[in-house]
């Protein structure tokens, strides 16, 4: 079990984040949220072109680096920290399922993750674990139903499918019959549609009990992923508060030095070597011992989406009133932290899984 | 007239005159119009101002018709929204601390609905802090002043005609000392109110500028350097005004109350039904706190430091509801095509730990007031303000 | 809707408190639960003879004071703050089966309230709510079976069994076939015993429909007596610690200057304004609203149960190390704040309750 | 010989001479006889005081030696708890700061378990603020001193031949200035030991009572009224030597914890399952940051005060798995004729939030120095001691 960086990993969180601060700071990020598609395209392309973070966990034979999952935490815990806008951890998590159908899917995989890989096409996956959704596959093969939710549903170029029959197809952003319907998120620094299927074209990937296999590692996978996201939420909103304490004066001293504030930051703290830990060893289980995934998966939505969203909600409260401005940063890490927690279904759900695999 | 009798009058007259809407939203000025009417015709009837004194507008009844009055208002929605800082914390200041001339120039008109008044006191550098604020006031040869600074939160501002702003007025003495409290006329020039967009995506509140404004004299209220006593009154007031109100109304339109989530949530679900219980406990337990302070009240205990206990408390619960809500709800709870009630009430949910003290400023409360605990030491007391790190200065 | 007390009310509470305060202070109490019986029987007589609190709410014609339940709550706070050992509770539980049985038990109710409503002799009630226990009847009307753990089991003078069928008998104490095995407490302030049963002589005290209508009731009000002495333990403990923390220096000022030990003494505190909202109501409703009473008595374990426990436990802790030894009072108020938190069942089932009341 | 092969042969001593037995319960004479017979043998084969000065009595070995063995010594189970102390304060604070007589006195005894040594700091009225302790040291005309004072909370004091005894020696100076570290020897007349009961019926701890008891010349540690700076030094120990051990065991005995809830409780109950998992998470939690930290300090990176962190998180996962377990197991936890362990676990939950810090204490530890926030401000460090209020002196 390794729970700590290697250098080389060190060496990767340093370059994304220094990338991250020159390219997507908090007001590009700002800038970005506002704009028609959520996100800077420039940027997404740097992204893969100069770090090829899409590609990260993809095979080499499929284009991409290769790399393991303690190495995609890494990068999402920062991408995460900057919140940065945009599709990577919608086409990261079909990167995933795509790299574990890759036994399954034959063609379909070889064909599709290349170019999800280089960046060049943006991608996502619905309905995830815990989302409602409905499309079944008609007789001619083409898909019909509805998804109510989607990551960047709207702006991704591929979108997998997952029927309720358990088969994975692929449709592309064009096809005929796709009703790409923008939402309202919470999260302001990412989109969702609702997606409709009428008739739609759509390319089988897997199925049967190739894809069910698949599918499931795939889904833990991005559970894991999903929490070193959300480490990196933690994270930072612990750290922007931290800094605020040592400046703000009230009563002639900072308010750090108050141990109400000082106490609940250090409650925070614990959270955080907490939560860093469980993502760590999650990332080491995807990697390394795979029986034990499914269990640290649950483990790390369990206990890291509800620090997250605590750690974010308490960074904003102790801020005060400049907290609840529109200007300020601290409601874009609550709004993130909260939309990530569910992001996977209500929380109990997670707890549930996690005690029919322990107790 | 006997109480009852009173109270059946008011209730009468409420049922043919309450037009039913709130201003609240109202930014145009066809709200501001209704509302000022509404208090006109309010004052005419003899329910604005119950227990303030009769020579400056008031009615000069006692509280047992205020509380009368009250009881029947709490049955229908009044647009007095624009009035509420005028009438909870301006004007009672004005009555206990202003000059014969001050009333006469303003309680009658304040009461009438014909100023709407706002509080100037936050700044961005002194919130529960206030007493550290910035905002200077220089005076003038002819007995006036001149301002220069910034406000904040300030309610109802753009549609204010009055303003009770406090002001430093003396750097070099401790910052409770140089403070004086003033009037100001905020269609002045120099005056500039910009409407504050909140986490919600909203402005419920305002900044205000004041660049070089000229103050008359004349308009000092209570001490010059007196101000901190003077905005301890309104402070006093506004709690009275704030804890009076504490979670009494709200829950029926709350997407995140228990009322409104076992609708929609699945209530066969053990889970489900544990954490929607929770919420209920807590729910209940606040809502018999305020009912029997609410019973002390009218029995003449009334509930000072205490109802800190019931903000705090009412703050928590909204957090803990809106939180559980969401979880309850799930992924469609923060990404919806029509509703987002709950997104609503997540997003809005810190405004009541912020708002009128912060859960801290309530637990000191509690425990200095209720508990009379000891205090912490103070650092600030003694310090010429000049030489005091207020805000975020380095 | 009455939250608040009357003038006799507080006149009730200043009688108790002040007999209490002379009769069983502190140290009588800790004298007196390491005696052979776990509480002095001189006690118990002048708590009956001189205040008739064991008779409070049995009806005039039986012999009581005929009170109503906010009265005995008021005396039930007292007597819980001054963690008063000895079969008070217990019998006030009987008295108030039985007067709840009143009506259909006939003979045997109004035989036996009288002496127990007078104080000369205690009884008991098991099993209660939420405890396990097996007793039936036999062809000859005689108990087979045992019940684990019974308040007092082992001192009262009457047990009142709950059979398997749901009907009441009553048993003597020299009844034959009754075993009565003194169990190891957590709260050292009260006793418990296993009671076995073996063709055990019982009389009839209500049977069929008539019984269970009177028992659920009559448990709802056991319920509420039991939370207001739990909003004793918890007044008594806040307090305890308020005091000490006004008066312990720690880096050369009291305590309580502390954030951390004030901010969490306003929380408690925030707790004690509710809990005491909660048994006002419990107990009106009791009286007044017999409609409410089932969702009040739910409600006030579910919520005062917790709250004592969690308050009870913080003015240990915030006592420091002193609050760990044997001779100080801290740990007497938490054993007994935990003990009375499962008496009637693990807190799960309180809330399990309330939602099927109010969901 | 490389570090497997010092390895190997550790693992190979333990298994043949690890009595597989704790004195930890041995009141019985015979128990501490057992433990100092291991002593001697544990010494005579070079694995007590791996890396102390050989000069003193230790093996001047590395830090990577002693992680070797400490890995085999984690497998078995040994009989060294009355020597805890010694070895793991009272021992290394001698090294760093005894006189060379010290050293050449003390530390080949204790490291051999000739002698049992305990550490007396902590009084009724000096817990968590140790510096305001009270014990008086005068100075006698041979150099030596005359100690009269009372000291609480010390473990292994009932075995104990020597002590660390921190004390006052100046009330005219601020109070971390006018104390003085001596050794002090437990068997000579006006000490008295006397057990302490605890809130579970057991006596884990002593108080100790120091009547006109005589120390000679040459028995101060450190400097004279410089006792601060060598508490701090004991105390630096103490905290390393608790936070390697932090979490690292105990839970396969733990009647609370989450594998012998589960055997049981209704694992059926869909809100059993759901509490049982909430303490399921946090013991995983609490275990992987604690695995953190040791892989951290394997690679040199010291834990510091995030050692504070896991102490803290320890703390509260013991009382909420107590809570839980008898919430969950019900009425027959806590009224039983067998058994008891979940009443005894909630009995004890306590202790970790007390010994070695309060949870407050550890809060500011990580608040001041893994968050590096501001401290507070101290009203005790320039007041003389004599003016100073302690405990609860009124």
């Amino acid at each position: 079990m390794r729970l700590v960086l290697s250098s080389e990993q060190h060496e990767l969180r340093a370059a994304v984040r220094s990338f991250l601060a020159t390219v997507s700071p908090p007001a590009k990020v700002r800038q970005d949220m506002e704009g028609p598609d959520g996100h800077d395209h420039a940027v997404y392309r740097r992204l893969n072109g100069e770090l090829g973070l899409a590609g990260l966990v993809v095979p080499e034979e499929h284009g991409g680096a290769g790399g393991g999952h303690a190495d995609l935490a890494v990068a999402l815990e920062e991408t995460g920290a900057a919140l940065l806008p945009g599709p990577l951890l919608a086409t990261v998590f079909a990167t995933i399922v795509l790299s574990e159908l890759a036994g399954a899917g034959g063609m379909a995989v070889k064909e599709l993750l290349p170019g999800i890989a280089a960046g060049t096409t943006a991608a996502t996956v619905g309905p995830l674990p815990g989302n409602r959704g409905r499309v079944t596959v008609t007789a001619d093969g083409t898909l019909e139903g509805e998804i109510p939710a989607v990551l960047n549903g709207a702006d991704a170029g591929l979108i997998l499918v997952v029927t309720g029959g358990g088969d994975v197809y692929a449709v592309e952003a064009g096809a005929e019959g796709l009703g790409r319907i923008p939402l309202t998120t919470l999260d302001l620094t990412r989109r969702q549609a609702r997606l409709t299927f009428a008739a739609t074209p759509a390319r089988l990937v897997a199925e049967g009990e190739a894809a069910a296999s698949g599918l499931a590692r795939a889904f833990d996978l991005v559970a894991v992923a999903l929490a070193a996201e959300q480490l990196g939420v933690l994270r930072a909103s612990l750290d922007a508060i931290v800094a605020y304490s040592g400046l703000r004066m009230a009563f002639g001293r900072p308010i750090g030095s108050y141990q109400a504030v000082k106490h609940k930051l250090a409650d925070m703290h614990c959270k955080l070597e907490q939560a860093d830990a469980i993502v760590r060893y999650a990332a080491w289980a995807a990697d390394e011992s795979p029986g034990e995934l499914p269990e640290a998966a649950a483990l790390a939505q369990a206990y890291v989406g509800r620090a997250c969203f605590e750690v974010a909600r308490d960074h904003l409260l102790l801020h005060g009133g400049i907290g609840f401005t529109w200007e300020h940063d601290a409601h874009l890490y609550y709004k993130r932290a909260k939309s990530d927690e569910v992001l996977l279904g209500p929380p109990r759900t997670h707890r549930t899984r996690l005690a029919d695999l322990v107790i | 007239m006997d109480l009852e009798e009173y109270q059946r009058r008011a209730r009468t007259w409420l049922a043919a005159n309450a037009p039913g809407a709130r201003a609240e939203g109202a930014s145009a000025e066809d709200g501001v119009v209704v509302a000022k009417d509404f208090m006109a015709r309010l004052h005419d009837a003899g329910y604005s101002g119950i227990t303030w004194p009769a020579e400056w507008g008031g009615q000069g009844l006692t509280q047992a018709e205020e509380r009368a009055f009250a009881a029947e208002a709490a049955e229908v929605t009044l647009p007095t929204y624009i009035f509420s800082i005028g009438l909870g914390m301006c004007g009672p200041t004005l009555v206990d601390l202003g000059t014969p001339e001050q009333k006469a120039r303003h309680i009658r008109r304040l009461l009438r609905g014909e100023d709407v008044w706002c509080q100037l006191f936050s700044e961005p550098g002194a919130g529960s802090d206030v007493a550290s604020l910035q905002t200077r006031a220089v005076p003038t040869e002819d007995g006036g002043w001149v301002v220069n600074g910034q406000k904040v939160w300030t309610s109802v501002a753009q549609h204010a005609d009055f303003g009770l702003l406090l002001t430093r007025t003396d750097v070099d003495v401790p910052k409770h000392k140089g403070l004086t409290m003033l009037i100001v006329d905020m269609r002045v020039p120099g005056v500039t109110v910009r409407p504050l967009r909140d986490m919600t995506g909203r402005a419920h509140f305002n900044e205000i500028f004041f660049d070089d404004v000229h103050i008359g004299p004349g308009n000092v209220v209570g001490e010059v350097n007196g101000g901190w006593a003077s905005a301890v009154t309104t402070l006093l007031h506004e709690r009275l005004s704030i804890s009076s109100g504490v979670g009494m109304s709200g829950q029926r339109d709350n997407p995140a109350s228990f009322e409104s989530l076992r609708k929609i949530v699945d209530t066969t679900d053990p889970l489900v039904r544990d954490e929607l219980v929770e919420l209920h406990v807590r729910t209940r337990a606040l809502a018999l706190f305020n009912a029997k302070l609410s019973q002390e009240t009218k029995a003449g205990i009334f509930p000072g430091a205490r109802g800190s206990a019931a903000k705090l408390l009412l703050a928590e619960l909204i957090n803990f509801g809106a939180d559980l809500a969401v979880s309850l709800a799930g992924p469609e709870a923060v990404a919806y095509e029509d509703g987002g009630g709950l997104a609503g009430a997540i997003a809005l949910a810190p405004a009541m730990s912020l708002g009128g003290g912060t859960n801290e400023i309530m637990r000191n409360i509690v425990g200095d007031r209720v508990l009379n605990l000891p205090p912490e030491p103070r650092v600030d007391k003694k310090v010429p303000f000049k030489d005091l790190k207020v805000g975020t200065q380095s």
